[in-house]
């Protein structure tokens, strides 16, 4: 049998290896197993090709005594799949390059090729951790570039949904901080907390992880007597994982002082590198897009935007604590007020705006999530952006780590909250 | 902190406490979840009455998913075994894409302009406005637009689906069912399973009675460009040994008499010129 | 709803103000790609509009079969004082599509102005990082371009073929060599002050002041 | 000493070496199935309930899976000094088991320097630590290795002197006759309840342990000294940790807690009085694992320089400061050793 085409030649096994062999040769200086095997061994984790920016020059650089280490993309702790290229000096960080990409899915892509319907089942991935967010701003956009809204009993079905996935998000948040300093048991009472509330949250979605509950000019299902009796039961025993993560966590002594005081974001940097949320909350700016820029019913809701001064990584544990009880009080005030009425407004099963553009922001667990979308009038989005929070955010971390430990960068990273799925869309 | 330890101290409490208290995990082989009624996780194919899969095969589902996770197999109308999963879908698409990546050259794409090909818009329109835009039409629209391009490009489906409001997958998969072409009337690419298991059932003797009935040999065309022959590791059909791939579909296991029966079947459907074409080719072969 | 903004923005900037369009809660200018630094700028330093949240920064192509081919950054801002967000949509040539930075008004632009590279192909001048960001730093081509073809082979498509931005030419190492000491490593813990760091870094000039378009 | 009595003491030692190396695989699968159940436990979990009544051969499961998984390599790795480092490790902690006083005349080797044996053995198995970090061609492992000799080096300091307090009182270095004088003197902790903590410590250091696990913290150098290695070497490691633990327990209980004697009874001589303190022993050893796995569930890790800092800073001098009040305290009283020399 001969090969479909000879010029396609798949190189032998042995040859490869020994091609590796002399690569290293060439790169150690010597064979391996000789007496310096040790040469050129902090360089490993140098780009095989000349530098392609000045800051890839400069992160690319070794002084001497320092090393590089490659924190993934497998690595227990890097949050789903993110390299982090630490530069180090013995323990001390002195330069520090995330490198992404590794869950890059083209989403936005994905969704200029789908229908305005079918959009919302391809956000639902980006940032795992609280779906139901992703869904809400392109709801927002499309209803916008649709001009058409969704009935008010919808919109304060969504409003509960999004607090009830904020609530698990900071819950877990709080977990993920405790396990990447060590401390094993807070993301498990976490996982608790989040698995009673994805379950809740299954009973009107159907779906545990990525609800696809949002449509465009509505929700998919109204409340049922099964969401209803769960959700009073969720909400009497929702206190008791996360106070004892508190109790776990707030007060003891290692924690603080292994939070206090570290990666400290002050408002101006973070103004600057664009951090929204809870982290830019926690430096001391005031800025929740539910009272800056009210989008479905928050404004008819009471609630407060808490800040903080210090812009520690001890301030951001303690800004997703004080959210949580927000969002408990607005899933109460919420539970309270919600209209009757449908919970879907008419739309046709292939949606067509007119062609235009829309901008619409939310407030996800992780910061100021936007969608600009833009319609030339066909059934598909002529262009579909997001802004996703924890990708914005981690451009902090080169700025924030120089000069803390290689413990500390796994701790400022946990604090900053970010999800991979939505860093690399 | 008023006394150094009471963080330690309450957090010890806190998992003492804990040591005691009621386990939350489920023992799920015993313990059943109860599952919301709303539950939509689990995938099913729907029973008709009679017991029987409504699953017709008909690829669309394989066809629209963006993942490409789905995988099928069944049986056509005439019996034989067909197939659509990844080997179809990567062999087709992204098998040069690898090579190129992997720093080999390439085979170059089999049809490069099918994905592109321009089609006269307007006139087009005029036929969709001509069968009054119904979706009933749409196989009337199908005969149109294949009689003036011989086939069904891409863009043409688009626009289909654009005017007709139907789902472009319904639209593609309602083409590939429907005795349509998919792609350009030249060529029809057979190839030939060389994996070690269609070999051991016998790989070769299918590939001689191919050699044979096209009159030309692996790895060229029949004069006329109606059939060329292959030989590929990545028919990927272990478990249907011995496999051909005609275009993109799979059939397996089958004997010589089976392989030289699809290929003239196909012979027969492209006309009588490129059947005497071959013939001649094959005569002038022996 | 946002008329105050809008009278603000045609007061400041005559010459844009047949370019004004708003809807329920946006205000939107088109400037030319060149500008785009100088109306940034402006518009958050101004008293008056004080847009100091850079909320997105995106690239649209309008593609080859377009009338009007054409690159689109486009910028939305917030302000506190007004209640309509702010959208800059500034044009790029698409056949040279270059355009100033803006990560000398916010640092927060890099990793936008990096995913418009990797993804559209954009060239941000003064940029200091301007890497693929997605994509693996070899990749040839620019994804969400419209002549991009998604289900077919990426090799093959019209927007491919372009060669890695290399510009060795624009470093000038010895400068953060100098300035590049030992001092990261000298005290632990890192203070407050100490977490400045581009600022002792690059030698008093701050990372801002270089990323500023020369 | 004639040949019968050389060859008598000989046979005495290959014995007890024998039965000690091989408990220390039952006791490594105990110690792990401790932790394995407290932590799920308290996780609010059931923890292992699947292999044998209880759940009770998930770690022995383990330890046979471990034992049939490949063993790598590295390419770059330095085979003799990788080979022989979990070896090292496993040694360190096999040997200082000869010196435990189990039971009433239940010591494998009654020695009467048995205190500096211990410590001196013990620390030997820092080395092996940073031979395996150094032979790994890793960076993670280097970090380990180098963390595991500052730690270990730096915390012997204040574990060694904070047990010197008791061997005042006791005027003895031999852990029989330090249990001999608990019993007509009452406990160490009684004596020593300032060092203890100290004592305490210092001892989770030394063994690795939460929240002193800077040499394997897993969030930051993924698995430290250990991270190339897998099969029965890491195993070997493994196995180390946890008889490291148990020994600690053991030593920490003879120290200060009495050994194997039981507060008000007297045991009684023979067969009886065996069993009765190795029962004592065992409860009181296990409690002190059941602590170390309690503190592993609820803290989180300290950092590298905080741990250095509370060795250097506050460890040792409140041993040194230890030290010298009952030195004074024994000679301002004039107390006399009961049991010593």
């Amino acid at each position: 049998m001969t090969a479909v085409d000879p010029e396609i030649r798949i190189p032998d096994p042995i040859e490869l290896d020994r091609a590796e062999e002399e690569r290293l040769a060439a790169r150690f200086g010597t064979a391996p197993g000789s007496a310096n095997e040790y040469a050129g061994f902090e360089t490993v984790g140098i780009p095989d090709r000349p530098p392609q920016t000045e800051r890839e020059a400069e992160m690319y650089s070794l002084e001497e005594g320092e090393m590089l280490l490659n924190m993934g993309p497998q690595h227990p702790s890097t949050h789903g799949v993110m390299r982090l290229v630490l530069k180090i000096r013995g323990e001390v960080v002195t330069d520090l390059d995330p490198v992404l990409g590794y869950l890059h899915r083209g989403i936005e892509k994905l969704c200029e090729n789908a229908t305005y319907t079918t959009v919302l089942t391809y956000v639902d991935p980006m940032d795992y951790m609280s779906a139901m967010h992703n869904e809400h701003a392109p709801a927002i956009a499309f209803e916008k570039l649709y001009g058409i809204k969704a009935p008010p009993r919808a919109e304060y079905i969504r409003a509960l949904v999004v607090e009830l996935n904020r609530v698990f998000s900071h819950g877990l948040m709080m977990g993920f901080l405790a396990l990447d300093m060590g401390g094993i048991t807070p993301i498990l009472y976490g996982f608790i907390n989040r698995d009673d509330t994805v379950e809740l949250l299954a009973s009107i979605s159907g779906q545990r992880m990525l609800f696809n509950f949002f449509r465009v000019g509505g929700v998919n299902w109204d409340v049922n007597d099964e969401f209803i009796n769960r959700l009073s039961r969720w909400r009497a025993e929702v206190g008791k994982a996360i106070d004892d993560n508190i109790a776990l966590m707030t007060q003891n002594e290692i924690f603080t002082q292994r939070t206090k005081g570290m990666g400290v974001l002050t408002a101006d940097q973070a103004i600057s590198l664009g951090v929204s949320g809870p982290n830019l909350r926690a430096s001391g700016v005031p800025f929740d897009v539910r009272k800056a820029h009210p989008y479905s019913i928050y404004p008819e809701l009471e609630f407060e935007v808490i800040t903080r001064p210090e812009g520690d990584t001890y301030a951001r544990y303690l800004q997703r604590v004080a959210e949580i009880e927000q969002s408990l009080h607005l899933i109460d005030q919420i539970v309270d007020r919600m209209p009757h009425g449908p919970v879907q407004a008419q739309v046709p099963g292939i949606i067509r705006p007119r062609p235009g553009r829309a901008f619409a922001a939310i407030e996800s667990p992780r910061g100021f999530y936007s969608v600009y979308a833009i319609s030339d009038g066909g059934p598909n989005p002529y262009r579909f952006r997001m802004r996703d929070p924890s990708f914005i955010s981690l451009q902090v971390m080169p700025k924030l780590m120089p000069g803390h430990l290689i413990a500390d960068t796994m701790a400022i990273m946990a604090s900053l909250d970010p999800i991979m799925g939505g860093v690399d869309k | 902190m008023a006394i150094p330890g009471a963080g330690i101290a309450q957090g010890m409490w806190t998992t003492l406490r804990n040591l005691f208290t009621p386990k939350v995990t489920r023992q799920y082989p015993e313990e059943r979840p109860q599952m919301p009624e709303r539950w939509r996780g689990r995938l099913d194919l729907i029973y008709d009455p009679f017991g029987e899969h409504k699953c017709e095969v008909c690829f669309q589902c394989a066809q629209v998913c963006p993942v490409e996770a789905i995988d099928m197999s069944g049986f056509d109308s005439q019996g034989n075994r067909i197939r659509y999963g990844m080997p179809e879908i990567y062999d087709e698409r992204k098998d040069a894409n690898a090579y190129r990546r992997a720093g080999l050259p390439a085979r170059p794409m089999r049809n490069p302009v099918r994905w592109d090909e321009p089609v006269d818009e307007p006139w087009l329109r005029g036929v969709i406005e001509g069968f009054g835009a119904r979706p009933e039409a749409l196989v009337a629209i199908f005969g149109t637009v294949q009689e003036r391009h011989g086939y069904l490009p891409e863009r043409a489906l688009r626009v289909i689906s654009d005017r007709l409001t139907i789902h472009w997958a319904q639209v593609f998969g309602a083409a590939g069912l429907g005795g349509f072409r998919l792609l350009p009337a030249e060529g029809h690419v057979v190839t030939v399973c060389a994996c070690a298991a269609c070999r051991f059932a016998g790989g070769s003797e299918l590939l001689d009675a191919l050699t044979d009935e096209l009159g030309i040999g692996p790895g060229e065309a029949t004069p006329d460009g109606a059939f060329s022959l292959e030989t590929a590791t990545d028919v990927g059909a272990g478990a249907i040994a011995p496999a051909i791939r005609i275009d993109t579909l799979v059939y397996g296991p089958i004997t010589p008499e089976q392989a030289r029966h699809l290929v003239s079947e196909r012979r027969r459907a492209a006309g009588p010129a490129a059947s005497a074409a071959t013939a001649a080719a094959t005569g002038a072969r022996a | 709803m946002a008329g105050g903004l809008v009278r603000a923005l045609s007061d400041r900037f005559p010459e844009l103000a047949d370019t004004l369009w708003t809807d329920e809660d946006t205000v939107e200018i088109q400037v030319e790609g060149s500008r785009n630094v100088e109306v940034l700028q402006a518009v958050r330093d101004d008293a008056e509009l004080g847009f100091w949240w850079l909320a997105d920064a995106a690239a649209v192509d309008y593609g080859p079969d377009r009338d009007d081919p054409r690159f689109e950054v486009v910028y939305h801002l917030f302000s506190d004082r007004h209640p309509a967000w702010l959208r800059i949509r500034a044009r790029v040539d698409r056949a040279d599509p270059r355009i100033p930075t803006i990560t000398g008004l916010w640092e927060g632009a890099m990793f936008h102005e990096r995913e418009m590279y990797d993804m559209m192909g954009i060239v941000f001048e003064g940029n200091r990082d301007l890497r693929r960001i997605y994509m693996s730093p070899d990749y040839r081509s620019f994804p969400q371009r419209k002549d991009f073809l998604l289900p077919d082979d990426a090799a093959d498509s019209a927007a491919a073929g372009v060669v890695p931005l290399e510009r060795p030419e624009t470093w000038d190492l010895s400068r953060f060599r100098e300035g590049l000491t030992s001092a990261a490593a000298a005290t632990y813990p890192p203070t407050a002050e100490r977490t400045g760091t581009e600022q002792e870094v690059e030698g008093g000039e701050t990372l801002a002041d270089q990323s500023r378009p020369r | 000493m004639d040949v019968g009595e050389l060859l008598l003491g000989v046979g005495r030692f290959v014995l007890a070496t024998t039965l000690l190396l091989l408990l220390t695989v039952p006791t490594a699968f105990i110690v792990i199935q401790i932790e394995l159940k407290v932590i799920a436990q308290m996780q609010l979990r059931f923890g292992p309930n699947r292999v044998g009544p209880w759940g009770m051969f998930q770690s022995t499961i383990h330890g046979f899976k471990v034992l049939a998984k490949e063993d790598t390599t590295p390419d770059q790795a330095d085979r003799p000094t990788f080979t022989m480092a979990p070896w090292m490790v496993f040694m360190a902690a096999a040997m200082s088991m000869l010196v435990i006083p189990w039971a009433p005349g239940l010591v494998a080797v009654e020695s009467s320097i048995s205190v500096v044996y211990f410590f001196a053995v013990l620390g030997l198995s820092v080395v092996g630590l940073l031979v395996a970090g150094w032979a790994s061609y890793n960076k993670y492992s280097l970090l380990g290795g180098l963390r595991s000799a500052a730690q270990m080096v730096s915390y012997e300091i204040p574990l060694t002197l904070s047990v010197v307090g008791l061997v005042i009182l006791t005027g003895s270095l031999s852990f029989t006759e330090m249990i001999e004088w608990q019993r007509v003197n009452g406990w160490g902790i009684a004596w020593q309840w300032w060092a203890f903590p100290i004592f305490f410590i210092a001892a989770t250091a030394e063994i690795n342990r939460t929240p002193f696990d800077m040499v394997e913290a897993d969030s930051e150098i993924v698995a430290g000294f250990a991270t190339e290695y897998s099969g029965m070497r890491f195993g070997f490691f493994f196995f180390a940790e946890y008889v490291a633990l148990f020994i600690m327990s053991a030593i920490l209980v003879t120290l200060f807690f009495g050994g194997w004697l039981i507060p008000f009874v007297e045991l009684p001589d023979g067969i009886l009085g065996t069993v009765m303190g190795l029962l004592s022993f065992f409860i009181k050893t296990y409690f002190f694992v059941f602590v170390a796995v309690w503190m592993r569930t609820t803290l989180p890790r300290v950092r590298v320089d905080q741990l250095m800092s509370m060795a250097w800073k506050w460890l040792l001098p409140l041993a040194l400061v230890n030290l010298f009040v009952t030195a004074a305290i024994v000679l301002i009283f004039n107390l006399q050793p009961v049991g010593g020399a």
